[in-house]
């Protein structure tokens, strides 16, 4: 990179107070594009005329003044200077028909479009600055209304909803002795049955409260019958003559003994 | 750019701009000022030799019977909705929302029992009845308060409105069908599955939850 | 009093109000708010049947030349002053914040080049957009987060705003200064750079795949 000052490019005084001018300034810029930018101007033609050559040769002797003068350049700046001294080697040297990829003109128009498109883009930026402004040029209202937001729930039902709500309360009353049959009765028929599959076993006094259904015994209201029908099955089984039945006193448990013979 | 219209208004020192600027410009100091704007101020912010009082009667003028109208606030003016159209600041949003199923049995037994006090609810539907599904209806207003029960406590019974009458389109609460004619129709028939039966002594807010669902499908064609 | 016209509104469900009442009401939601209200929000706001956007030519034409002048902000519509007569709003200027160049710099090439990745515009400046500078963007609520690039990485794009276009008076992002001239000059092309361009800022890669084809969907017709 160092030979770019003795390749025959020798640089004019201007250009090096320009590039001086520009190494003080050098926190200003906004990466290597927009320094490029500010080097192009040096040619003070037509951004599409602009020499990309000559804007490589200004940016590398940029670079080097920059070292001379121990100025630390971001990464960024250094690996700009790389790739313009590759392409400025490509566009000296008389193309190789052998070597692949992108040839010395299309990076340079590349580089130019770059810096048209960056050009441009300040252009109309600074355009749309100069516009008419919200809030400095132009007005909006002073006094603004708040919309008032009301949630209004309206609830409907029909004359069918009702009667059919009716109809669902009166069934279910007609209906529940039916449902209670299932649920948390236990009836002498069914103690009954119960009992006599197991006073076969029932060779000594057992209470009997211990011939009551499995799992009758959480609920009360089923405990209540299950100990109802219980004891009207023993006193049934008592009368066929099946049973003895003893208690000993009030309240005492009553309990129960299978009667041998006839 | 706009600087430069202003200057040429600024430039003519002593001639005050032509009326219908002036009311060019107390419109647009109206329209973007915070607060109401004296006749002072205008004045003070408007061209030297302006006439706001005389801009603000034309522009007053010009804005009658539209839909924001120049109005004076105590010593100052300013730009204000009209007033009827001041429905236009509401964005009222309507949900129509079914009754609850809570709801609607009571609705029915206030409607069939009438007048009837909130114990017989509970006693009929079999589960309590919330504070929340009474004041829903009483809000509506598709039922009212009826005359107290002359019994001890002098509980408050309930009856139907003539709003509710009018909803269902009926004449009289004499007019809905009897259980004969809701059996008749097929109605006592219907019977939710006894997973979505309302428990015993549980809240009503449950029971409505777990009965939504299962109610529409069991009526929904 | 307010209540009671804009039930009669409502009565007469099918009808809509004469057009002459529309614009009487678009005059006073526009009116009201500070923001541009889209021709959707004006039609759900008036009543069933009404038409906005005729209401709206007719308000517009009527403010042509006026202190406040009807304005089209996307699809959105406003009042706002007459431009010429800033002058006379000092006191309601506010400072805004001064965006910095690269700020500045940032949101032309969004507004031009929408929607565009960080890539496309690391490439285009040439220096890695600091995330502060699109942060500072996305809070003033000029531009937004677009709909992602459908390339490697999926990455996202951004657009400006319709108060980017109301801050600048911009009827839509057509009719952005110098669009016409940039487009037909070849600058707003998303040209890859041939073969071994020097990586400027990070995620090139996207930059390279992206294709031409999502390139100012906005200004599409």
């Amino acid at each position: 990179m160092t030979e770019s000052t003795s390749d025959g490019f020798d640089t004019t005084v201007a250009d090096r107070l320009a590039a001086e001018a520009l190494i003080v300034d050098v926190d200003g810029f906004e990466g290597p594009l927009d320094l490029l930018l500010s080097l192009s101007r040096t040619q003070k033609v037509d951004l599409r005329k602009v020499s990309v050559l000559e804007l490589a040769r200004q940016y590398l002797a940029f670079v080097d003044q920059a070292k001379a003068l121990r100025i630390e350049l971001a990464a960024d700046y250094l690996v700009m200077a790389a790739w313009l001294a590759f392409l400025k080697s490509r566009l000296l040297l008389p193309p190789d028909p052998e070597e692949e990829g992108p040839s010395g003109e299309d990076l340079a128009a590349h580089l130019a479009f770059q810096l048209e498109r960056l050009q441009a883009m300040r252009d109309v930026a600074a355009r749309l600055m100069a516009r008419d402004q919200l809030g400095r040029d132009f007005f909006a209202r002073g006094v603004t209304q708040q919309v008032e937001r009301v949630r209004k729930i309206d609830y409907t039902a029909t004359l069918l909803d009702l009667m059919q709500g009716y109809a669902r309360i009166r069934t279910r009353d007609e209906f529940r002795p039916f449902v209670m049959d299932r649920d948390a009765v236990f009836t002498m028929e069914q103690a009954l049955e119960r009992m006599r599959g197991l006073i076969g076993f029932a060779g000594t006094w057992t209470d009997i409260s211990t011939y009551m259904p499995d799992g009758w015994d959480v609920d009360p209201v089923r405990w209540r019958s299950a100990t109802a029908s219980t004891f009207a099955a023993s006193l049934e089984l008592a009368k066929e003559g099946k049973v003895e039945l003893r208690q000993s006193d009030t309240f005492a448990p009553i309990e129960l003994r299978r009667r041998d013979g006839r | 750019m706009s600087d430069a219209t202003g200057t040429d208004f600024e430039q003519s020192l002593f001639e005050a701009p032509p009326m219908g600027e002036q009311e060019r410009m107390v419109e647009a100091i109206l329209f973007a000022t915070a607060e109401a704007v004296t006749v002072k101020e205008l004045n003070d912010r408007m061209p030297h030799g302006s006439d706001a009082a005389e801009a603000l009667v034309h522009l007053r003028k010009r804005y009658e019977g539209r839909g924001v109208n120049v109005v004076r606030v105590g010593d100052a003016w300013a730009i204000r909705t009209a007033p009827d159209l001041g429905f236009l600041m509401q964005k009222e949003t309507v949900e129509t929302r079914k009754l609850s199923r809570a709801a609607i049995e009571t609705l029915a037994i206030i409607a069939y029992h009438q007048p009837v006090t909130r114990a017989e609810i509970e006693e009929i539907r079999g589960v309590s009845v919330s504070r929340g599904t009474v004041d829903q209806l009483l809000e509506m207003e598709w039922i009212r308060f009826g005359r107290r029960r002359m019994t001890p406590g002098r509980p408050v019974t309930f009856v139907v409105t003539q709003d509710f009458l009018d909803h269902f389109g009926l004449e009289s609460a004499r007019d809905l069908p009897g259980l004969k004619e809701l059996r008749a129709a097929g109605l006592l028939e219907n019977r939710p599955p006894p997973g979505t039966m309302p428990q015993m002594g549980e809240g009503d807010v449950d029971a409505e939850e777990a009965t939504e669902e299962g109610q529409s499908e069991l009526f929904e064609d």
